[in-house]
């Protein structure tokens, strides 16, 4: 347009077709733009610092933008500086909340809508899922051990074991690989490592880390094994995808949006953190095949199905079952060893290597 | 046994590309001209034949098929780019290495600018499986066929065809002889009404061919028929120079040097499967590091008498006595 | 030879009087390449987007005017690292390797900032010199392979970027004072290890770009005034004629390489040590193997700027310039990466810009000055005669 | 009109601000060896590559049988039966023999090579011919000799019956070049007619039927050489009289300056050493001079001497004190001047000033630095009464890019600069290689000069008559040995020849008792 942009989003490190936080992000900022036919563009910020991301949204600003979605806690800094900066203007933070950089002092302003997701509900259904379903050797593979990744992989690894304490089944009966590979990307090093553990025998890896996906699905076809997606729905990426540990990025962001120029309800956002979990319907697995009503979303599980599905779901929305999110981990690099995830997540049945 | 075959088939797709991108720089260089440039050829070819796959993806060929057009469509980019090479360095007497350098540099940014004006993406991500579980009949020979012709891709097949071709064109043929006067002593071949710059041309030009090739079917065999500006082909047009000094400039011994770092990276990421390794209990890192530091050791062995076609680098001029 | 002959015979009308007519002609050779990138840039924007190419263009040009203080808080480290190439291609070492001791060095000094309790005012300089260190061990290695070995510097360098970025983003994981794994990158660094800013409202200029302007002009000293720099160009040069004259070409060598890495490690700790305009805040490093780009940058630079310490302090403020400006056509759509294909394609063109150039200039000195080209023709013997004449 | 082969008529060639040809015409009679004569920069190569189609012409035509005839190329020229031998052989090192002969013009079906058709024909060629080669060795194994038959091979090969020889017995033994001679008779007597270029007036006398002279790019004329003499000829060459003969008193050796025992180099190239147990002297005062055919091992004599190479045996003494292990700048400062072989490799930093060039060796001194930091004041000043001195001429004077510069004046420059550095020794390699006729008198009294002053001088040249006229001693050397010493006064340019080729050796207590 010809007066810039009225929502902007500013990328962190990735772009904005990274399978995560910035395609998520920016699918919701479509699909809601496009719709109401408002101008929209994205921003890669110079430098990966929080001056550069300020910088970044600078330029959004001086582009012209009146709605500015962050997404990622690489963002809290920045956005703690424009919120006070550019009160006129609304942002949008994903996964994160505004704070100074030394943490002192946390406060989310009126322009400012925090969104946070409870990753570890929707792990736990993965886990649960592929247990049930009768696998015993999970596998699971996430990007870097960031707060995000380690909820889901936490919440996999309590669903293995509440399924197998549903199923009766007998200590260390189900084993997992646990391993970060260290990056949110597709590469030959990730699908290697798919590889070598659907050699060693793998019957499934949740494969929790954006792009890494894309390795983890071609490994899984050619070794004829299963995958369990992320985030969004993936079973469109590839067939060995049974299922998909979904946390509604655009989504939210659509919600937030409407509130914004649709219903006028901004204020249920603004000045706060909103949570998206199952309560809310913002997480959880998969129970439509989009564009076609009567398709199954279960039908590439051997026995798991909606019915089962819906049963564990409720338990969680419910706030029957109650999830640990993070632990204690001793690794600077936020990798724990299999003993802090066993004692910590309280797994008996479940037994787990790391990698 | 299994991890045996595993190893094997996985090392093959690894070591083809960096097969094909080394013979074609040593047929560039044993035409006279350095070609730093390999990287970015690679990437150009990968990216030409990836977008290639991507447009026909959804139509009814076969996925064999599409590989076999992809990489005509990969050879003949990487021809093309690589005639930016061949006109700086050939025809305008350029710097080789400045030339070379500018190339890789030029491809991953329009990779990047490319894709993002037209996908939104950092690159060419294509849904098509060349994977084979098994090719017919070869598949079936007994222990051979399991190494070579199964739970692979064609381009392994296609790769040692090129080799053949390759030793075949290089020994074999007057224009091999020719070729490699060039990069000897141009103003020997341009005596007897060679002409230099014409044979210069076709050297860098097969090494496009061969680069374009090589990186399509590194994207293929190690990318999944994507591509992307950022991690590129990761380095692999360096490291088939390394393992084209390592060959000394020969066909025969540069398979086995890309044999040799093809097998070495496999196994950084096969640890876990071999027991003996495993327990050993070594940082992941130092493993991926071993590729580059087994480069490094062989070469320090192997450069002392190590003998590079003697006009390389130095632009052929007519008029210089 | 014959052709220059002539020119110093002629020297009454020859626009190449040796040592000015080469400084000039590099740059007159460096404004045609830049110009041919720049042109290919407006093309490139003009396909993708005819209405606003005039405008984007404009910001490319001139963008960079109205953020000088970010110009140069961008040339920083590119000019460091350009520096690093530049001052061994003198040498004839091609320096592709100013990647890895560019984050050597920046894991150093990132290693003095967090890991010593210096007192403010110290600390900073400590953690510089530092990353000096750093780079200058990973400049070294390079040096000692070319120098002992004879290993190619341009694949040892190669894979020493690879081995060197594994290296520091292992150690910096490992380390749970520098890293913190929630956000996946390297902590704040401590206010007393940052560079003191220059002040400027909205960019993080500081001292470093000082300090590299005047590194920058003290490698011109010692490569012009010293006996170091006649040994090192002579080396660069003919290395043969260096072995004649009795100079240490194996220790030039390395000390060469050890000052290109100790520049690129430099210009790694001015980066990463830079102060930051938000409180509490600084530049953070994400160990998620990637080769170190400002590297590569330096590449560029240093190649347009003709490897000329001071041709290289203005290629970086230059590329720094058009690199802010792609960022400001991002406002009306165009991607910042337009930039990186306009440099490459500069790089491309000034690797025979010389040659066009002097095609350029004989081709205007004939239909100008059509007269006075006629070559006099110089018998072989006459010739001597002629040049005592025109002394 | 007579009926000639070739007719190269008013053939004009500029080179950028040079006229290598000014309207030269030769014709060729066939079935005769036509001499072509002239000194250095005459313009004999650049005649030769017109006709070879190596260059275009500015003005001229060509005839072959009276029919003009355009070469634009080797390949026309080949087409049309001419071939040449160039000056520097253009031999493919890493090739074998035959696949040298064959370049350009291999037997091949549908591109690939038939090695064996063309082997038949090559082994065919060189019994008739008798010149001896193995088709199966590679170029570098083999003498410069052999790299030649390999050239004349390579015109035979392509039926050529115009054959131009661009000096070739520059680099062979005066018992080859008897035997090359006799063999170019044998093909004019084929009736293949020879163009033959020479500095040496007694070979055109054996061989050549005509001669014709070129002076700086001009025709000067051409003649019959059995009508002719060789000072009719040599006049015709330069336009004076020459005096062939360098004027010397007798030396006067004093103390030894250089004593080197036992010294053993080993070879780039092959298994053996270059250079095999070598013992020698040089005192003060005298001229000795190291011959042999290149090849033959005292380039790395001297490169081991000077410290440009290692030595795997011996010593070396220089002025009483052992420099065996010295650096190269160690021995400089020692007493040692060296005016390399190659001046464009060793001896020249061509992209340097000349004021740069002349304190090559010196811009350490304290003279010449302070701190490191170079006196530009001081290096002006010296090159500047070096340039004087010496009359080194050039464009700009001091600040000339020496790349600009003549052979000649670059060549100056060296030795006004090893000369008037502090030395007891100067080693002069090949020092006017490529040079003409007044240069190579200025530098013979240059160094003469050097010996009455007193110093040691250790020439090393494969020019015979710089050999037998400016030395006061020769040692002979070949395969890395030295085989002779000879005193220049009593000796004849024949019985030097019979040592350089190795078909004569004193025994080593002859050489004992000779020194
Ligand atoms: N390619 C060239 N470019 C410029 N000048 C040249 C070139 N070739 C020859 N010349 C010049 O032309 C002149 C004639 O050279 P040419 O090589 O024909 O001499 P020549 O008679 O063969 O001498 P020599 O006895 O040294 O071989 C010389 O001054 C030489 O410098
Ligand atoms: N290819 C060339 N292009 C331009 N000038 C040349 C060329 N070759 C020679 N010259 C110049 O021609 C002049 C005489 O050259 P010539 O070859 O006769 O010199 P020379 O004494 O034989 O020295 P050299 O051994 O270096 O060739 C010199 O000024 C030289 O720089
Ligand atoms: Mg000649
Ligand atoms: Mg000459």
């Amino acid at each position: 347009g010809d007066d810039g942009y009225e929502i902007a989003l500013i990328t962190d490190k990735g772009n904005i077709d990274d399978k995560s936080f910035n395609q998520g992000a920016w699918e919701g900022v479509i699909a809601f733009a496009t719709e109401n036919e408002i101008s929209h563009t994205y921003i890669k910020p110079e430098e990966a610092s929080d001056s550069g991301y300020l910088a970044a949204i600078d330029l959004a600003v001086e582009g012209g933008a009146k709605v500015i979605v962050t997404p990622g806690f690489l963002f809290e800094v920045p956005i703690y500086e424009a919120q006070t900066k550019y009160p006129e203007v609304k942002f949008i933070l994903l996964d994160g909340s505004p704070h100074t950089a030394d943490y002192s002092v946390f406060e989310t302003k009126e322009n400012v809508a925090s969104i946070m997701y409870s990753e570890e509900q929707s792990g736990y259904l993965a886990g649960y899922a592929a247990v049930m379903d009768g696998m015993r050797n999970l596998g699971f593979m996430g990007g870097m051990a960031v707060p995000a990744v380690q909820a889901f992989g936490y919440g996999y690894l309590q669903g293995a074991e509440a399924a197998a304490v549903e199923l009766g089944l007998g200590d260390g009966e189900v084993q997992v690989t646990y391993h970060y590979t260290g990056n949110f990307e597709e590469n030959d090093t990730n699908k290697a490592t798919a590889r070598t553990m659907f050699q060693e025998g793998t019957e499934v890896i949740f494969a929790c880390g954006g792009a890494v996906g894309k390795s983890v699905m071609s490994a899984a076809s050619e070794a004829d094994t299963k995958v369990i997606g992320v985030d969004v729905d993936q079973r469109y990426d590839s067939e060995t995808v049974i299922t998909s540990a979904t946390k509604g990025l655009a989504a939210s962001v659509v919600s937030v949006l409407d509130a914004i120029y649709n219903t006028d309800s901004w204020a249920t956002y603004g000045g706060t953190t909103t949570y998206f979990n199952a309560a809310n319907d913002g997480v959880g697995l998969p129970t439509e095949v989009i564009g076609d009503a009567s398709a199954d979303a279960f039908d590439r599980f051997e026995s798991f199905d909606k019915a089962a599905y819906d049963a564990v779901f409720n338990k969680l929305a419910s706030g029957n079952v109650s999830l640990l999110r993070s632990i204690e981990v001793a690794d600077p690099s936020g990798a724990a060893t299999a003993e802090e995830l066993v004692s910590a997540l309280n797994l008996v049945k479940v037994e787990v290597t790391t990698r | 046994m299994d991890t045996i075959y595993y190893l094997i088939q996985n090392m093959l797709p690894v070591a083809i590309p960096l097969l094909l991108v080394a013979l074609g720089g040593m047929f560039s260089e044993r035409s006279g001209v350095i070609n730093i440039a390999l990287e970015g050829i690679m990437l150009f070819g990968a990216f030409f034949g990836a977008l290639f796959v991507y447009l026909v993806q959804d139509s009814s060929m076969g996925p064999q098929t599409i590989l076999l057009l992809g990489m005509i469509v990969a050879a003949v980019s990487g021809i093309i780019y690589s005639l930016m090479l061949s006109f700086a360095a050939v025809t305008m007497k350029a710097d080789q290495t400045i030339t070379g350098t500018s190339l890789n540099m030029l491809i991953p940014a329009a990779i990047l600018l490319f894709s993002k004006m037209y996908f939104n993406s950092d690159g060419i991500t294509t849904s098509k499986s060349f994977y084979i579980r098994k090719m017919p009949v070869l598949g079936d020979i007994p222990i051979i066929g399991e190494m070579f012709f199964q739970k692979t891709y064609l381009t392994v097949l296609i790769g040692l065809l090129f080799l053949v071709a390759a030793v075949i064109i290089f020994y074999k043929t007057k224009f091999g002889l020719r070729l490699r006067a060039c990069g000897e002593h141009p103003q020997a071949a341009d005596s007897v009404g060679i002409n230099v710059y014409v044979m210069r041309y076709a050297g860098v030009s097969l090494s496009g061919l061969l680069g374009g090739i090589g990186g399509f079917f590194y994207a293929v065999g190690v990318m999944d028929g994507n591509v992307n500006g950022h991690t590129g082909v990761a380095g692999f047009g360096f490291l088939a120079l390394a393992v084209m000094i390592f060959g000394q400039w020969k066909p025969i011994r540069i398979l086995f040097a890309a044999l040799f770092f093809a097998f070495l990276r496999t196994l950084a990421y096969s640890v876990s499967l071999i027991p003996f390794l495993d327990n050993l209990g070594i940082d992941q890192t130092y493993y991926k590091m071993l590729p580059y530091v087994a480069t490094m050791v062989v070469l320090a062995f192997t450069s002392k008498k190590s003998r590079a076609p003697k006009a390389e680098g130095i632009p052929y001029d007519k008029s210089q006595r | 030879m014959q052709d220059k002959k002539r020119v110093s015979q002629k020297n009454k009308y020859s626009i190449k009087n040796i040592t000015k007519g080469s400084g000039f002609s590099a740059f007159s050779s460096a404004l045609l390449a830049i110009a041919l990138g720049l042109i290919f840039g407006f093309v490139i924007m003009l396909f993708a987007n005819p209405g606003s190419a005039f405008k984007g263009f404009n910001y490319i040009l001139t963008g960079g005017l109205s953020r000088f203080g970010n110009v140069l808080y961008f040339a920083t480290p590119i000019l460091m690292t350009g520096l690093a190439v530049g001052f061994a291609f003198r040498m004839g070492l091609f320096n592709i390797g100013a990647s890895g001791q560019y984050t050597m060095g920046m894991f150093f000094a990132l290693y003095v900032g967090f890991m010593w309790d210096l007192p403010t005012g110290i600390h900073w300089i400590v953690a510089i010199l530092a990353g000096m260190l750093g780079g200058m061990i990973w400049g070294f290695i390079p040096g000692i392979f070319k120098a002992l070995l004879n290993v190619n510097e341009v694949i040892t360098s190669i894979m020493f970027n690879y081995i060197g970025m594994y290296f520091v983003d292992m150690w910096i994981r490992s380390n749970s004072t520098m890293y913190i794994s929630t956000m996946s990158r390297t902590n704040y660094v401590p206010l007393s290890a940052q560079i003191p800013s220059l002040g400027v409202e909205g960019s993080n200029v500081n001292f470093g770009i000082i300090f590299a302007v005047i590194l920058g002009i003290v490698l011109y000293i010692v490569l012009e005034k010293t006996t170091f720099g006649y040994e090192l160009k002579a080396t660069g040069f003919n290395k043969h004629a260096a072995d004649y004259a009795g100079m240490k070409g194996k220790r030039n060598i390395v000390l060469t390489m050890i000052i290109a890495g100790g520049l690129a490690g430099l210009g790694g700790a001015f980066l990463i040590l830079s102060p930051s305009g938000i409180a509490g805040s600084s530049m953070t490093y994400e160990p998620v193997n990637i080769i170190a780009a400002n590297g590569f940058n330096g590449i560029a630079v240093a190649l347009l700027g003709n490897s000329h310490p001071i041709g290289i302090i203005f290629s970086s403020f230059f590329i720094s310039h058009i690199q802010r400006g792609g960022s400001l056509a991002n406002l009306v759509g165009y991607k910042p990466e337009i930039i990186d294909v306009v440099i490459a394609v500069i790089i491309y063109f000034s690797a025979f810009a010389m040659i066009m150039n002097a095609a350029l200039g004989r081709f205007i000195r004939k239909y100008i000055t059509h007269k006075e080209v006629e070559v006099p023709v110089i018998e072989p013997d006459a010739s001597e005669e002629i040049k005592k004449e025109a002394e | 009109m007579e009926n000639y082969i070739i007719e190269m008529l008013n053939i004009t060639k500029e080179f950028p601000g040079i006229k290598a040809n000014d309207n030269i015409t030769l014709n060729l009679k066939k079935g005769e060896v036509h001499a072509l004569l002239g000194e250095n920069g005459a313009g004999k190569s650049t005649l030769m590559s017109v006709l070879f189609g190596l260059y275009q012409p500015e003005k001229g035509e060509i005839r072959k049988n009276g029919e003009v005839v355009k070469v634009n190329n080797p390949n026309d020229a080949n087409a049309l039966g001419i071939g040449m031998v160039h000056q520097h052989f253009k031999l493919v090192e890493i090739f074998t023999v035959l696949e040298n002969i064959i370049l350009g013009v291999e037997p091949n079906k549908m591109g690939f090579l038939q090695k064996q058709e063309a082997r038949e024909k090559v082994v065919e060629l060189s019994e008739r011919y008798g010149l001896k080669i193995n088709p199966d060795a590679v170029i570098e194994d083999i003498s410069v000799g052999m790299q030649q038959r390999v050239e004349i091979l390579k015109m035979l090969y392509r039926d050529n019956e115009i054959l131009i020889f661009d000096e070739p017995t520059a680099v062979l033994t005066p018992q080859e070049i008897t035997e090359l001679l006799k063999i170019m008779r044998e093909f004019a007597n084929e009736g293949k007619s020879i163009l033959f270029i020479t500095h040496k007036l007694n070979e055109i006398m054996e061989a050549a039927d005509r001669c014709t002279v070129l002076r700086k790019g001009k025709y000067i004329g051409t003649v019959n050489v059995k009508e002719s003499n060789k000072e009719e000829l040599s006049k015709m060459m330069v336009g004076r009289d020459v005096n062939f003969k360098v004027d010397k008193e007798d030396a006067k050796p004093k103390d030894v300056v250089l004593s080197v025992k036992n010294m053993t180099v080993p070879s780039k190239h092959h298994k053996n050493n270059a250079v095999k147990n070598v013992s020698l002297d040089v005192r003060a005062g005298e001229i000795v001079c190291l011959a042999g055919i290149e090849g033959n091992g005292q380039s790395e004599f001297v490169y081991a001497l000077t410290g440009l190479e290692k030595m795997i045996g011996g010593s070396i003494t220089l002025s009483g004190k052992d420099i065996t292990n010295a650096s190269v700048r160690e021995r400089s400062v020692a007493g040692l001047s060296h005016i390399p072989e190659d001046r464009h490799k060793h001896g020249l930093v061509l992209e340097y000033s000349l004021e740069q060039n002349m304190v090559l060796q010196r811009y350490w001194q304290p003279e010449f630095q302070k701190n490191g930091f170079i006196k530009f004041d001081a290096v002006r000043e010296y090159s500047e009464k070096l340039i004087d001195q010496y009359d080194v001429r050039s464009g700009q004077g001091p600040i000339t890019t020496v790349r600009s510069m003549s052979g000649g004046n670059q060549q100056k420059a060296i030795i006004s600069r090893e000369i008037d550095k502090d030395h007891d020794l100067l080693i002069a390699v090949q020092p006017t290689r490529g040079l003409d006729v007044g240069a190579i008198e200025y530098i013979h009294k240059q160094l003469v000069a050097r010996r009455d002053a007193g110093k040691g001088v250790l020439l090393v040249s494969l020019e015979l008559d710089e050999v037998m006229n400016v030395s006061d001693r020769i040692l002979v050397m070949y395969e890395g040995e030295i085989v002779g010493e000879l005193d220049p006064k009593k000796s004849t340019v024949q019985e030097l020849g019979l040592y350089m080729s190795g078909a004569k050796r004193n025994t080593k207590k002859e050489i004992d008792n000779a020194g």
